[in-house]
């Protein structure tokens, strides 16, 4: 089990090198390699994911090779860099999620027809990607990967987008791109600070494993967060450098338009991606360096999380309701649940944690499902404009009830697995802002609102009659709406079986920032 | 006499070159400009060389040095005139506008 | 400073000036040849260059780590810091002479190129070693005129001419301008070496601060000019499109690399003692260098002038360390910011050469420089497409890169000495570059080819040089840790 | 037995589970068989649950660990009281007649299969929410017959009425269900707990629990409010839950839309048992309501308000499903006041009466659609020929809403407003006396409409098969008869519901307010016979009443307010802020991009090829770069 997260990271590339060796007409075998290049590391996240000790709150299944060091990195410290995998109860659900997630937009994407090599080359390099943003325990090893997730999704949105790709594209990229490098000051000022913080206190407290002080592997900071504080001013530096990247990495109000965008002129399966799992990113971040690791400079502007959760849940909510396509709805309403997430966080208390991480996978697997479904109607329509469509139930009954689940999942519905995590979310809200808490459960009611709305403008009332004929849902079809809803009715049912993982990171989370 | 004067007339060689050097049209000029420029140092130098508290011949050294350099740069300038010339037919530092933006 | 005075004889000459020897003699020697082999024979010109240089380039490696060696009256000194630049020099002549090589078979170079890279490396390698003001300046202008004739080489298209005399005329006033510098520097110190003018200038400064002063500025803009560094910086696109692409890309390299060594020299030896006071300005220079050079490429179409403002912004990344150095807490800070620029200035040298070599490739098939040429490029050759690209995600500054490691360096001097604004200029000025470099890689892999789809043959030895390129780029991403090794363990002088 | 209780609620999801995956391929007679005794074995085990508690009492409850947050841990299981036992009973046995009667009424329906799917779905979830151990179980099951509901409702999507019916009770009723939820926060964060008894042990003090809970929350709560302002806002969002489900004043408007929905549901759901389940809410909630008074008088409010108001509009309404559906809103404000007014046995006697005789109601009102094919009461007439079991037993069911002795509805609804004369709320005595006239009035209006008189349709009314008039009998007899077990003589339901001493206030007889009302409905009668009789129309009358006429026909315009003051600026709010995001705030992205890539444009064009120009440009930055040397050097 030592290796099983290198594995998982390294087999989508490698499956990838195989696509580009194949000849570029062979659809069937590149399909294949592709499919099985995403279904193995998935099972071997499922056995970590089995395999993982709950109350263990260190990363387990350490993986780390020494990598290179830089003399004088910082005075005359030396700047050990290891490049290692790792995962604790936060990100173990993550790898999982991409995993499904991966695995199920490959089968979808036996649909697309157009340059397949280059598809499911660049899906599984984007797949490798957002496993090893998870999966990272160090801080290059992350960028590394958060890197390459750009550019797989610049291509993925440029090439098999729709008619305004290049300029969705290009809004991607400038964003996460300039998120990025935000990020990556934030995250090597977070080490450097550390360090000297590390330094001068070492004659007071003992810090296991840091002869160097220097550190850029996130177990080790992750440990030093226990031990020390660093000063309350680097914190508030710090904390607003992370969240001004994760209000662009997550496409929080106001930065958030280029969602929207992406989404509309994205394919479905490059949709499942980015809406299933690439978008779990930026909260991740928050809550794996700025939550965990600048617990003064939560506290600080723990207010301000929770006002700019707020409007992002309103505001997402609000615009959703007069969304003419299907795709930028489904895009605001992740605005908005995102929202709702960094309210919870804002207020410090363990069950908002928890409810994060929830929160996380199940929007994955419910945006994922939404974006299949509405993908699968607009194959046969061909169109996502939600006044087109109408009363696709009579000719669509299995994806139109797939849809529906999903969108009752999204409302927050009990038995599936938005409803718990809606629940966690708020419980943390009402303990620290009842007010701005009260104001953001009307977006349960808005939420209600746009997607029943939706629902039946497109799937109830008479059938369109300017809509050719349909086939229901075929058997490759079956295999992502059958999993997703399983899980997602599996997660809303026992949700134990992903509290149980998370529940001693969030612990150990709420016990560094005193929730 | 004394070192200011030579540091003067210096300086005044030295705008004037530059003078024009930029605004010059003929391209010859202008090259006669940047030879201007370079006789500035080369002023300086040798009346920094005589001047000095202990004079040393360095600076007439370094002068000497640089006529030669600037003498080869002249002629490369020249050459190269020579070849736009040909493709051009001018000399006016205008037309030298194919390649912008 | 372990200085020992020898007399000059041919045999101190050969230790301290070996390479340069080899360099500049080999030139000469090339040049004789090339006269007395008939036209027909002419075509083993160029590789008998390539051979020179790889001699050289052998003798200082074999050198290398030999310690400190400072001859003939302490005006020329070899120590790793230097042996450092001119292997950085030489293999990217190499580089350069082989794409030369490669261009010529297409637009008939006359083969003067081959003596007279040689000639412009031999300066360069020179201004490296030098410590004495007319070395310096010999160095220095023994490259300018040497790579005034190579821009203007191209004798049947007329923009070459018109380039080689902008960057004549422009080259010129800096070198005047700087040697008027110098000239004051001489003035108030009263020698030409460097080590007697710091010596001298630590008094000085008390006294005759404005004409030092003035000195600086006027050295400061000089070198400006010669590195592109804004508002010097406009000539630069004018002459990279005008010079054939071997010739850009050697401009791009190594004329820039040259000349940041004289500014290293010239800038820290002798003006070191107001550091603290005159980094600020380097800084801003940097910064408006960054973000003017990065935001002019925006709306470039041709690749080439898009390469040469890109090229700008990565001077800013470039002369970063120098204004880092003002503020660093101790020595081993120092070390570390030149470290980080000597990284950056190898991956640089790669991941440029390597984009000329794919550019003059494609210029050729297309007969255009647009983006455009670029076009559905990965249907037509993949492997130049993807080479490319590595080079084009290194220059944007993306990981596993050499690009990016060596940005990771800077930005770490930057946030060392404090000055963690510039670190956020460096990289927010990179994410806007992400437009422009990506915009390349998306005409190579999304749009279809326009026009001709048929491959694009790349010659062996194109590949040689792309692959080399890309292999070194990624060596310095990948597996960095050696070379970082060797660059902490040499022996700074400056 | 009482160990099988468990299989109540998870029969019903047994045959949901079966009739999902192998539905399409069965017969109809097959899937009824497997839900009909679905339901009718948990029936059978409820009758032997409700005689184990009547002897025992409450049972302790059953729970399995379900998902551990903080120092919680949150448990799912079932507890046994007396009061979900006799809700087991009920929601059983009307399921079990409706379940049957479905069987001819979907006879033929394409989706018949996927109907008792629903069915069964949603009488899971039923029992799940009443026999449910603690308050967020029971939130969960709340929600799911709330979507059971909505896909009911929905079940013939292809009607735009019923597709828009089906929406607007989800989101209806999900804005009670938001107070609900903020109630359900509120609780767990004063008591560290969602079981039942947890909390209404900690209705006088903050659970030392909450410590535990992080500094944050606790201060918020204790620094925001006392120990009784919590209390009662907790209660007042609870209530606020029951007000969506059990279709209260203001948020009542959902319930007749939903008629939309095979009438089968109707009786099942929006008369019988889901739209009860406020009142049932309020119930297992008692004894916080009684720790609030403010909230317990809200409670009486709303509901009086509730039962004059639906009652009103009953009256002219023509469709018979919605005079019906606006009958079930009155008759659950009713419930309301019986529990805000503390009459907690009350309450939920005419809860299950109530159950008993409206699904009558539906179900004959249902036999008679069925048979003629329309719902407009204007073209009815006459059906007493045709139908007669289907005119006895509606007979029967009319009787016992209009609270004519001895029908059930008359002890049941005299009961509540005894206790709210005897509890001193005159004004609310007031309203459910007037409601009482109202609703003999409109219930026999309907009745004598469809049943008096002439048929004026063309096609031949008949009886539906014995599916559908056994139940229409059971029910009858029910109707007629369930009353009496709980007379001022024999207070049998009064003892099984308090086995503990008394609940709030169960009041005795009252001779002489019993009279008054059954005096009243008899006058409603009498008023509908002289005015709606054989054939009669009252359209003068209609005409005399003139704005009142108007008012009471179109609801009091509140679907057109709502409409006007939340819909239309939510919506026209949500335009404009897409115009917003999409000119403004995206507008703003792209102009710092456009101005951007100008800055790029205008230095390309600052090239313009001239070396002098770039010479020029130097020779400033030399002078810039001289005079900040000089500055630096403190020459200047």
């Amino acid at each position: 089990m030592e290796d099983v997260l290198l594995l998982i990271v390294v087999i989508p590339l490698i499956a990838g090198l195989f696509v580009l060796a194949m000849p570029a007409r062979s659809h069937g075998v590149i399909r294949a390699i592709g499919l099985i290049g995403a279904l193995i590391p998935a099972c071997f996240a499922l056995a970590a994911y089995l395999a993982f000790d709950q109350r263990q709150i260190n990363l387990q299944f350490p993986f780390t090779t020494t990598w290179m060091s830089i003399a004088n990195a910082y005075n005359s410290l030396t700047l050990h860099i290891n490049l290692g995998f790792g995962v604790d109860g936060i990100s173990m659900p993550l790898v999982m999620l991409v995993g499904v997630v991966s695995t199920l937009t490959m089968i979808r994407s036996f649909k697309v027809t157009e340059r397949v090599k280059s598809h499911y080359f660049w899906l599984l390099f984007l797949t490798m990607g957002m496993y090893g943003v998870f999966a990272a325990s160090g801080i290059f090893t992350f960028f590394f990967f958060l890197e390459s997730t750009l550019v797989a999704g610049y291509l993925l949105i440029n090439i098999w987008g729709g008619e305004k790709r290049h300029y969705a594209a290009t809004k991607f990229l400038i964003y996460r791109g300039l998120a990025s490098v935000v990020l990556l000051a934030g995250l090597i000022g977070l080490a450097y600070v550390y360090a000297s913080t590390a330094q001068a206190a070492s004659n007071s407290v003992f810090i296991p494993n840091a002869p160097n002080f220097l550190t850029f592997s996130i177990s080790q900071l992750l440990t030093e967060a226990q031990l020390i504080h660093i000063p309350a001013a680097s914190q508030d530096v710090l904390f607003l450098v992370f969240l001004l990247a994760v209000l662009m990495e997550e496409a929080f109000v106001p930065f958030h338009t280029w969602l929207p965008d992406t989404h509309e002129q994205s394919d479905t399966g490059t949709n499942m991606m980015i809406g299933g799992a690439l978008m779990k990113i930026g909260l991740y971040v928050m809550l794996r360096f700025a939550v965990s690791m600048l617990p003064l400079g939560l506290a600080h502007y723990a207010t301000w999380l929770a006002v700019l959760g707020l409007v992002s849940i309103l505001y997402g909510a609000i615009v959703a309701i007069a969304s003419k396509d299907w795709r930028r709805l489904i895009a605001f309403s992740s605005i908005s649940h995102m929202g709702l997430v960094l309210l919870a966080i804002g207020s410090m208390q363990e069950i908002g944690i928890q409810g994060a991480v929830f929160m996380l996978v199940s929007s994955g697997l419910l945006t994922a499902l939404l974006f299949f479904t509405v993908g699968a109607q607009a194959d046969r329509t061909g169109t996502y404009k939600i006044e087109n469509l109408g009363g696709l139930s009579k000719s669509l009954p299995v994806i139109s009830g797939v849809m529906l689940v999903a969108a009752l999942g999204s409302v927050g519905l009990p038995g599936l697995s938005g409803f718990i995590s809606e629940f966690s979310l708020f419980v943390g809200g009402f303990a620290a802002f009842p007010t701005l808490s009260a104001l953001a459960s009307l977006s349960m009611i808005l939420a209600a609102f746009y997607l029943l709305w939706a629902m039946q403008r497109t799937t109830f009332g008479p059938a369109n009659q300017a809509l050719p004929d349909m086939v229901d849902a075929d058997v490759i079809e079956y295999v992502p709406m059958v999993i997703l809803v399983a899980l997602v009715v599996l997660l809303g049912v026992f949700p134990g079986v992903l509290g149980d993982v998370v529940h001693g990171t969030a612990q150990a989370i709420a016990a560094r920032i005193g929730g | 006499m004394a070192l200011q004067p030579f540091l003067a007339l210096a300086a005044i060689l030295f705008g004037l070159g530059l003078y024009g050097a930029l605004t010059k049209r003929n391209l010859i000029i202008v090259l006669i400009s940047i030879e201007m420029m370079l006789n500035a140092a080369n002023i300086n130098l040798v009346a920094f060389a005589h001047f000095l508290p202990k004079p040393n011949i360095e600076g007439q050294v370094y002068a000497l040095f640089n006529i030669a350099i600037a003498a080869a740069e002249v002629a490369v300038g020249l050459a190269i005139l020579l070849s736009f010339f040909r493709t051009r037919d001018t000399s006016d530092v205008r037309d030298m506008n194919s390649m912008k933006w | 400073m372990g200085t020992t005075m020898h007399l000059l004889s041919f045999s101190d000459i050969w230790r301290s000036m070996g390479p340069e020897v080899i360099v500049i003699g080999g030139a000469f020697l090339i040049m004789l040849i090339e006269l007395l082999l008939p036209q027909n024979k002419r075509h083993i010109v160029p590789w008998l260059a390539v051979i020179d240089v790889i001699i050289a380039t052998f003798l200082i490696i074999s050198r290398f780590g030999g310690g400190i060696l400072v001859y003939s009256s302490a005006d020329y000194v070899v120590d790793g810091f230097s042996s450092l630049f001119k292997i950085l020099i030489l293999l990217s002549t190499f580089f350069v002479i082989l794409l030369a090589i490669v261009e010529q078979r297409k637009h008939k170079l006359p083969y003067e190129y081959s003596y007279l890279l040689l000639f412009a490396s031999g300066g360069a390698m020179i201004i490296t070693s030098g410590i004495d003001l007319v070395l310096l300046y010999v160095g220095l202008e023994l490259l300018s005129i040497a790579t005034y004739i190579l821009v203007a080489l191209n004798r049947k298209d007329g923009r070459s001419a018109e380039g080689g005399l902008k960057y004549l005329i422009v080259g010129s006033i800096a070198s005047a301008t700087i040697l008027y510098g110098l000239s004051f520097l001489y003035g108030v110190a009263g020698s030409t070496n460097l080590g007697q003018i710091a010596v001298a200038l630590q008094n000085a400064w008390t006294s005759d601060s404005a004409i030092l002063f003035v000195s600086f500025g006027l050295i400061l803009a000089g070198i400006a000019v010669k590195i592109s560094v804004v508002p010097f910086h406009l000539w630069t696109p004018d002459v990279f499109e005008g010079a054939p692409t071997p010739v850009t890309a050697y401009l791009a390299v190594i004329s820039k690399a040259a000349v940041l060594a004289f500014m290293l020299r010239i800038l820290i030896f002798a003006f070191g003692q107001k550091y603290q006071d005159w980094w600020l300005l380097i800084a801003w220079l940097s910064v408006i260098t960054m973000v003017v050079g990065n935001f002019g490429a925006l709306a470039q179409g041709n690749v080439k002038r898009l390469l040469a403002y890109s090229s700008i912004g990565q001077v800013g990344y470039l002369i970063m360390p120098f204004a880092a150095i003002g503020q660093s807490q101790n020595v081993s800070n120092m070390w570390q910011a030149l470290s980080s620029m000597m990284f950056y200035l190898f991956a640089y040298a790669l991941m440029t050469i390597g984009a000329f070599a794919v550019l003059s490739k494609v210029a050729q098939t297309r007969g255009s420089e647009q983006v455009d040429a670029f076009a559905g490029l990965y249907k037509r050759n993949p492997w130049l497409a993807v080479m490319m690209t590595i080079f084009l995600l290194s220059l944007a500054g993306l990981p596993l890169t050499g690009g990016f490691f060596g940005k990771f360096m800077i930005f770490l001097v930057a946030f060392n000495a404090g000055q963690y604004w510039l670190g956020v200029v460096l990289f927010a000025t990179s994410a806007v570059a992400f437009y422009y470099y990506f915009g390349i890689l998306k005409a190579m892999f999304v749009l279809e080819p326009v026009g001709d789809e048929e491959p694009i043959r790349a010659g062996g030895l194109l590949q040689v040089i792309v692959g080399l390129c890309a292999l070194g780029t990624l060596y310095l991403g990948l597996i960095p840790g050696p070379f970082l090794t060797v660059l902490n363990n040499v022996h700074w002088f400056g | 037995m009482i160990g099988l209780t468990w299989l109540v609620p998870v029969l019903p999801l047994v045959a949901y589970l079966v009739l999902l995956f192998t539905g399409k391929r069965m017969s109809e007679v097959a899937i009824t068989t497997i839900s009909v005794l679905a339901v009718l074995i948990g029936f059978v085990i409820s009758i032997t649950v409700v005689s184990s508690v009547a002897g025992h009492g409450p049972y302790a409850p059953v729970v399995y660990n379900w998902l551990t947050f903080g120092p919680t841990t949150i448990t799912m299981g079932y507890q046994v009281t007396n009061l979900n036992a006799l809700m087991l009973l009920v929601v059983t046995l009307v399921s079990t007649l409706v379940f049957l009667f479905s069987k001819s009424y979907m006879h033929g329906d394409e989706r018949f299969s996927r109907f008792y799917q629903y069915l069964n779905l949603f009488v899971f979830s039923m029992l799940g929410l009443v026999i449910t151990s603690n308050l967020l179980e029971l939130y969960i099951f709340w929600e799911l017959v709330g979507v059971c509901s909505y896909l009911l409702v929905g079940f013939w999507y292809f009607k735009p009425e019923a597709a828009v019916a089906a929406k607007k009770a989800f989101i209806v009723t999900r804005v009670g269900d938001v107070g609900l939820f903020i109630g359900v926060i509120l609780l767990y964060l004063g008591t560290g707990s969602f079981d039942f008894t947890t909390i209404f042990a900690h209705l006088h003090h903050f659970s030392s629990m909450q410590s535990a809970l992080g500094a944050m929350g606790r201060d918020a709560i204790t620094h925001l409010m006392t120990v009784q302002t919590w209390v009662t806002i907790s209660a007042l969002l609870v209530f606020v839950g029951a007000v969506g489900k059990s279709a209260q004043f203001p948020l009542h408007v959902w319930l007749p839309d939903a008629m939309e929905g095979p009438t089968p549901v109707s009786a099942l759901i929006h008369a019988a048992t889901m739209v009860a389940a406020g009142v049932y809410l309020v119930a297992r909630m008692f004894p916080l309501f009684q720790a609030s008074a403010a909230a317990s008088e809200t409670v009486a409010i709303i509901g009086g308000v509730t039962a004059i108001f639906a009652a009103s509009i009953g009256l002219t309404q023509r469709d018979i499903k919605r005079v019906i559906a606006y009958s079930t809103v009155s008759q659950l404000g009713y419930m309301m006041l019986a529990m805000g007014v503390g009459a907690y046995v009350s309450g939920m006697f005419h809860l299950m009466t109530h159950a008993f005789f409206k699904a009558l109601l539906f179900l004959a009102a249902g036999s008679v659609i069925h048979a003629i094919d329309t719902q407009d009461l204007f073209e009815m007439g006459g059906l007493r020929k045709y139908m007669p079991i289907t005119h006895a037993t509606f007979l029967a069911g009319a009787l016992a809403l209009s609270g004519i002795p001895p029908f059930a509805g008359f002890w049941s609804k005299d009961d509540i407003l005894t206790a709210a004369f005897d509890s001193g709320h005159y004004v609310l005595y007031a309203f459910g006396l007037i409601a009482a006239f109202f609703t003999a009035v409109y219930i026999f209006r309907v009745y004598f409409l469809t049943f008096s008189g002439t048929y004026k349709g063309s096609k031949h009314p008949h009886e539906g098969g014995i599916a559908m008039t056994l139940p229409l009998i059971v029910l009858g007899f029910l109707a007629t008869f369930a009353g009496f077990i709980n007379t001022p003589f024999a207070p049998l339901l009064g003892n099984f519901l308090q086995p503990n001493g008394p609940v709030g206030y169960d009041p005795p007889a009252n001779w002489g307010l019993m009279a008054i009302s059954a005096i009243t409905g008899l006058l409603g009668i009498w008023v509908a016979y002289s005015l709606y009789s054989g054939g009669k129309r009252a359209d003068a009358f209609a005409k005399r009443m003139g704005i009142l006429y108007q008012l009471s026909f179109h609801k009091w315009y509140i679907d057109e307010l709502y409409a006007a003051i939340i819909v239309l600026p939510v919506v026209t709010i949500a335009d404009g802020l897409q115009f917003v995001d999409r000119y403004i705030v995206d507008g703003a992205v792209r102009l710092l991009g456009e101005v951007g890539y100008a800055g790029g444009v205008s230095l390309k064009y600052s090239a313009d090829g001239q070396i002098q120009t770039y010479g020029l440009i130097s020779v400033f930055g030399i002078a810039i770069v001289l005079i900040v040397a000089l500055l630096i050097g403190g020459v200047l």
